[in-house]
């Protein structure tokens, strides 16, 4: 494991690019987090929360038949089987379980295509805070559905019309939102992003997924895997995963969304497309032209489609311990409908990127390798896109006679 | 011309300084230098030229608006120079701007070409005084101001080890908010002149909210200087008829500074 | 626990009311099946793939909120949280291991909305197995992201164009190609309905929800629950939950769906709206005109929407032991806008049935009184009927300032 | 008239009896009533009326269109014994039902009803003589044919078991697979009519497939009976014309007639 400096930095990124106005909340919660970390009490009642609610620990899955296919051993850590279907239910619990002993009684999110926002308001539901969620203009319209879960979950969304009306200016929003009401409400951030201490938070919470998935295989198999893949956008679930594994002798791979290809204009690979940067608080690798402008980023997974990335992943490509590559749409699609061919798990587009690049990685590997990948969400979500991509229009077979 | 200049002025004068803000580029290029002249010409002290960037935290929807046009427009980075190169000599011009658009243009790249522009100096709002080894070092060589921001939620240390890292003046946002000019101003803000105060000798400019000359002349009881900003941007995102925007513009300074001079 | 006579009867309901063609592979089914209860290989088999890739057992989760308002404390049997989201998945994977053992390498399958449908797709995958889902073609255009799902899966959508185009009409489809390919061929049932020995193999599959909950409401709380609800489509999830306290002093409800209202035409409350009748193989409560021609059932649920109920079902209101009650279309959508609210569970509108029931059946119990809810699935799927039954377009406060 | 007449005449012409089905109300109630007199004239040997439902798991493609046709027209169940009066007399009228229309009448009713009305018996495609108690007492009470069918998967013991329960004549289904005119008759066929003799001496009627003259000669050098049924349907259902269809019907009964007797 590695953790940052006292003032948030891992090497030469991370940190707080904030208004001093956030700082005090910023310190609050990182003495909040440091305090229940070391907290059994805090601890005992993240864990009962966790397996009572959000149905954890995830099993951990040998895929058979996959496996057949690629030629090395698979284990999918089934983070899709948690309540709301991914690994952000660890996130969300824990930082709210937080929001309650800073005896805040509001949290705000900012959401993408609405996956966190989602499971902002389930936490939020069930602490009985009050929440609101900003979401770009065009992301509100893209995924209403999503919307309509927050709105029953009883959050407040609001569209924000700022910017490219897209994930990125829902976050500023939330921050702007965050000065005006840092005394009793808690920025509920999605990912391992934004200002220290929320990258370190936030992997802390999502450690979990790596912790158990490390134990199971030990016990499962009797040794460590030899390659540990996860797809990276903000990458709360890859430092989720690979926190477990930094001082073993094992590859980590994190994969990012490279969109039409990471060295075209339509990508969402923040270290393999982009460049040093500051953004949301924090210096990492972000899209930007030029000028340090922030560039819209692109690719078919919603929750991925994010400019820049968490400033311990640009710390663990910088210091070469963690491999960065980007994976196409294409390439996610394809690793999709096999996993589901073959598995029987339609897993969310995010996750299929991880199963693509595993796929790819695993070649390079001796037979029979252990290969553990983390399976971050489901795809129920993402079906209208499943649909859109592929040709689901061919004509069954005919079946009668006459 | 350096911040020092201008408050040592308004404080012979036994007033309050006017700062003026208006982002480079909005509503043109050309049009953003007019405004500065008509700021400076109506009474402002001090100008913060504001570099639009696309991630604006700081900022309320009136100067969201104002950026994003300026930035559909094409404003670049290296067009601030030109902006401040139009307007220096008469009063410190400053430049507010985001962190990023600095780190990216290279920070003493930055400084280097802001000081031979004629410009006073930097105003950070997204950056403390932890994250600006750099800046720190640019601006001591090129002679630049350095104005870091103070809050109401601010601790005491942060107060004290903020202010003792500015230069030029310090910068007190009155409100736990956004940008945006406000029907009220707000009571926080003279209880965190005070705070700061007891930690600097530097002026304090109070920010965030002030729409005319009747609230100018409240903040002004207790500031050492009142920025403006919204308000000011507000006079052009209204119309789009530039000249009646420019007319605006000339009106409401002449009420801010009747304001800070009450 | 209650088992039929040796034809298959229930007292006066069950049996097999098939053509002759089928009574073969019904007596291997049954041969085989009663064989694999027996068997404690086949008992390990499917235990062991229940919880590595079904996700079970499934927790029981107490939710505080809402019994607060309820007044009574009530325990959710989270099914929802299984491999594909329902009780679904337990029915499938037993069937699919039965398959296996009858050596046969096709399944088919009827489905309605797509969920029994997608199950045995994702069973199928698993297993490789061909196959075929019959699904009324007013359903495909309906339900299309199950279409792509089950294609995805690798299965093939047969779409149904006689009839009413449903459920029903996908059923005797369904049983039309059995006929016909009966040697190589399983035929998957989604329920406890069909001709003997289906209702009973497809509760014996199922009845681990009761048997789980009923150890773990022990485990927790010390003692029996004073009622236990579930909802009625079929009736798997309910005779699943129920068998277990069959034998026990607790209240039994199951919830049909009432629709507009069980005393009106829009309905599919078979045993509170329909009368004794022989469908798809089995004597049951049918909804059925003058004539015993079937009639369209009707409800916002497609997963209850189904004109017959399995004939222990049947049995079991006829004896007494179970009262079944209906609910309506509005009273779910308010039960499952409660939960989500209370709870951050957004559950599927089959299983808002069983929470409205429970929580209408609570009025007459003491306070402080265990409730057991089976909660059989989750919303995800029917988020479109979400949007479409609640008024999500009222604006959300305006958050400017200027 | 019972099958057992239409069958000791069919013997003693040394050739099969040719059974035509067609449900009632189909393509409407009076033409149904043509059709089938039609039927007799061209030469079937027995009738199967069918009996129109919402479920017809037995049925292809052809006979569920008719079947709905009928039904969305308004047929009732009770109609049914309009029709066999009308037809009845020249030949033995069966009809073939599934069983919830019967039970929901009311099993001894129906059979009451049907018997009143001329009717020979009853083609149950969806009751297996285990569950058929109600209806062999009432079939007795009302001496009514009792038509079970056998299959080419039916074990030995339960070929044993239906041929001992039917009265008239046994249904062999000659194919496993639901209704509908085939390209081939069935190789199974044969097989499941000498497994069937060996357990009874009714004559056992081999249905599902035939289309033509030439098919029906092929299954009536083994069967007793050639059941017809979707190649009758079909001559209405591919024309709005009845007029068209009957003239079709006509043609198709004398082919087939000329093939039960070659
Ligand atoms: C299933 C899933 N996986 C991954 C991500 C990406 O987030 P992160 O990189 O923080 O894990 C998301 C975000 O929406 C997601 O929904
Ligand atoms: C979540 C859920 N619950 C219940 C049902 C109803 O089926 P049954 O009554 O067989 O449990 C369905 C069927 O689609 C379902 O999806």
């Amino acid at each position: 494991m590695t953790n940052p400096d006292l003032n948030g930095h891992w090497g030469a990124f991370g940190g707080r690019f904030v208004p001093e106005a956030l700082i005090a909340a910023l310190e609050e919660l990182e003495t909040v987090h440091n305090k229940a970390m070391e907290d059994p009490e805090f601890q005992a009642e993240f864990a009962k929360l966790s397996s009572e609610y959000g149905n954890l620990p995830s099993p951990l899955y040998k895929a058979e038949r996959l496996s057949e296919e690629a030629g090395v051993e698979i284990w999918l850590k089934r983070e899709d089987l948690n309540h709301t279907g991914a690994h952000k239910i660890r996130n969300v619990l824990g930082q709210a379980l937080l929001t309650k002993r800073m005896g805040k009684t509001r949290v705000i999110a900012e959401t993408g295509a609405g996956q966190h926002g989602v499971a902002a308001a389930t936490a939020a539901a069930y602490f009985g805070f009050e929440c609101t969620v900003f979401m770009g203009e065009e992301d509100t319209r893209r995924q209403s559905l999503n919307v309509a879960r927050m709105r029953l979950l009883g959050a407040e969304v609001v569209p924000v019309t700022t910017g490219s009306r897209t994930l990125k200016d829902a976050m500023n929003e939330a921050l702007r939102d965050w000065v005006a009401t840092v005394d009793d409400t808690h920025y509920l951030i999605g990912s391992v992003g934004g200002p220290h201490p929320f990258p370190k938070v936030v992997r802390d919470l999502c450690r979990g997924i790596g912790d158990e998935a490390r134990a199971q295989i030990l016990d499962r198999v009797g040794r460590l895997p030899d390659l540990v893949a996860a797809c990276v956008g903000g990458g709360s679930n890859a430092m989720g995963t690979f926190t477990a594994f930094l001082d073993d002798d094992v590859k980590l791979y994190g994969f990012e969304a490279g969109g039409d290809g990471a060295d075209t204009d339509r990508t969402a690979a923040a270290i393999n497309s982009g460049g040093l940067g500051v953004l949301h608080g924090a210096r990492t690798y972000v899209l930007q032209d030029e000028d340090g402008q922030t560039k819209e980023s692109h690719s078919i997974s919603a929750g991925l489609d994010y400019p820049a990335v968490g400033p311990e992943h640009a710390h663990l490509h910088a210091t070469g311990r963690v491999t960065y590559e980007a994976v196409t749409d294409a390439e996610a699609m394809d690793a999709l409908a096999q996993l589901a061919r073959t598995e029987g798990i339609i897993c969310a587009i995010e996750s299929a990127h991880a199963v693509a690049g595993a796929l790819r990685a695993a070649k390079d590997l001796a037979p029979g390798s252990l290969v553990l990948i983390n399976l971050s969400g489901r795809g129920d979500k993402d079906m209208g896109t499943v649909v859109d991509y592929f040709d689901f229009t061919k004509k069954p077979s005919d079946k009668g006679t006459e | 011309m350096k911040s020092a200049d201008a408050f040592a002025k308004t404080k012979a004068e036994g007033r309050a300084a006017l700062v003026g803000y208006l982002p480079a580029g909005f509503p043109t290029l050309a049009d953003s230098i007019k405004a500065i002249d008509i700021l400076i010409d109506h009474g402002a002290d001090l100008i913060e030229v504001g570099m639009p960037y696309s991630d604006p935290v700081m900022d309320g929807p009136a100067i969201q608006r104002a950026a994003d046009r300026a930035l559909a427009a094409g404003f670049r980075t290296r067009q601030v120079f030109e902006v401040v190169e139009a307007v220096a000599g008469r009063v410190p011009i400053l430049s507010m701007t985001y962190w990023n658009l600095v780190e990216h243009y290279g920070v003493d790249a930055f400084a280097r070409d802001f000081a031979a522009a004629g410009g006073a100096g930097l105003i950070t709002p997204d950056l403390i005084p932890e994250e600006a080894v750099d800046w720190i070092a640019a601006s001591d060589a090129h002679d630049l101001d350095r104005v870091f921001l103070v809050a109401p939620s601010s601790t005491e240390e942060r107060i004290a080890a903020t202010v003792a890292a500015c230069r030029g003046f310090v910068y007190a946002q009155s409100v736990m908010g956004v940008t945006g000019a406000r029907a009220a101003t707000s009571a926080a803000a003279p209880k965190l002149v005070e705070r700061a105060r007891a930690h600097t000798g530097l002026p304090i400019g109070v920010g965030l909210g002030v729409r005319d000359g009747d609230q100018a002349a409240e903040v002004a009881a207790y500031g050492d200087a009142v920025i403006v900003g919204s308000a000011i941007v507000n006079c052009y995102l209204e119309t789009d008829d530039v000249p009646a925007g420019h007319r605006r513009l000339a009106e409401l300074t002449t009420d801010l500074a009747e304001g800070v001079a009450r």
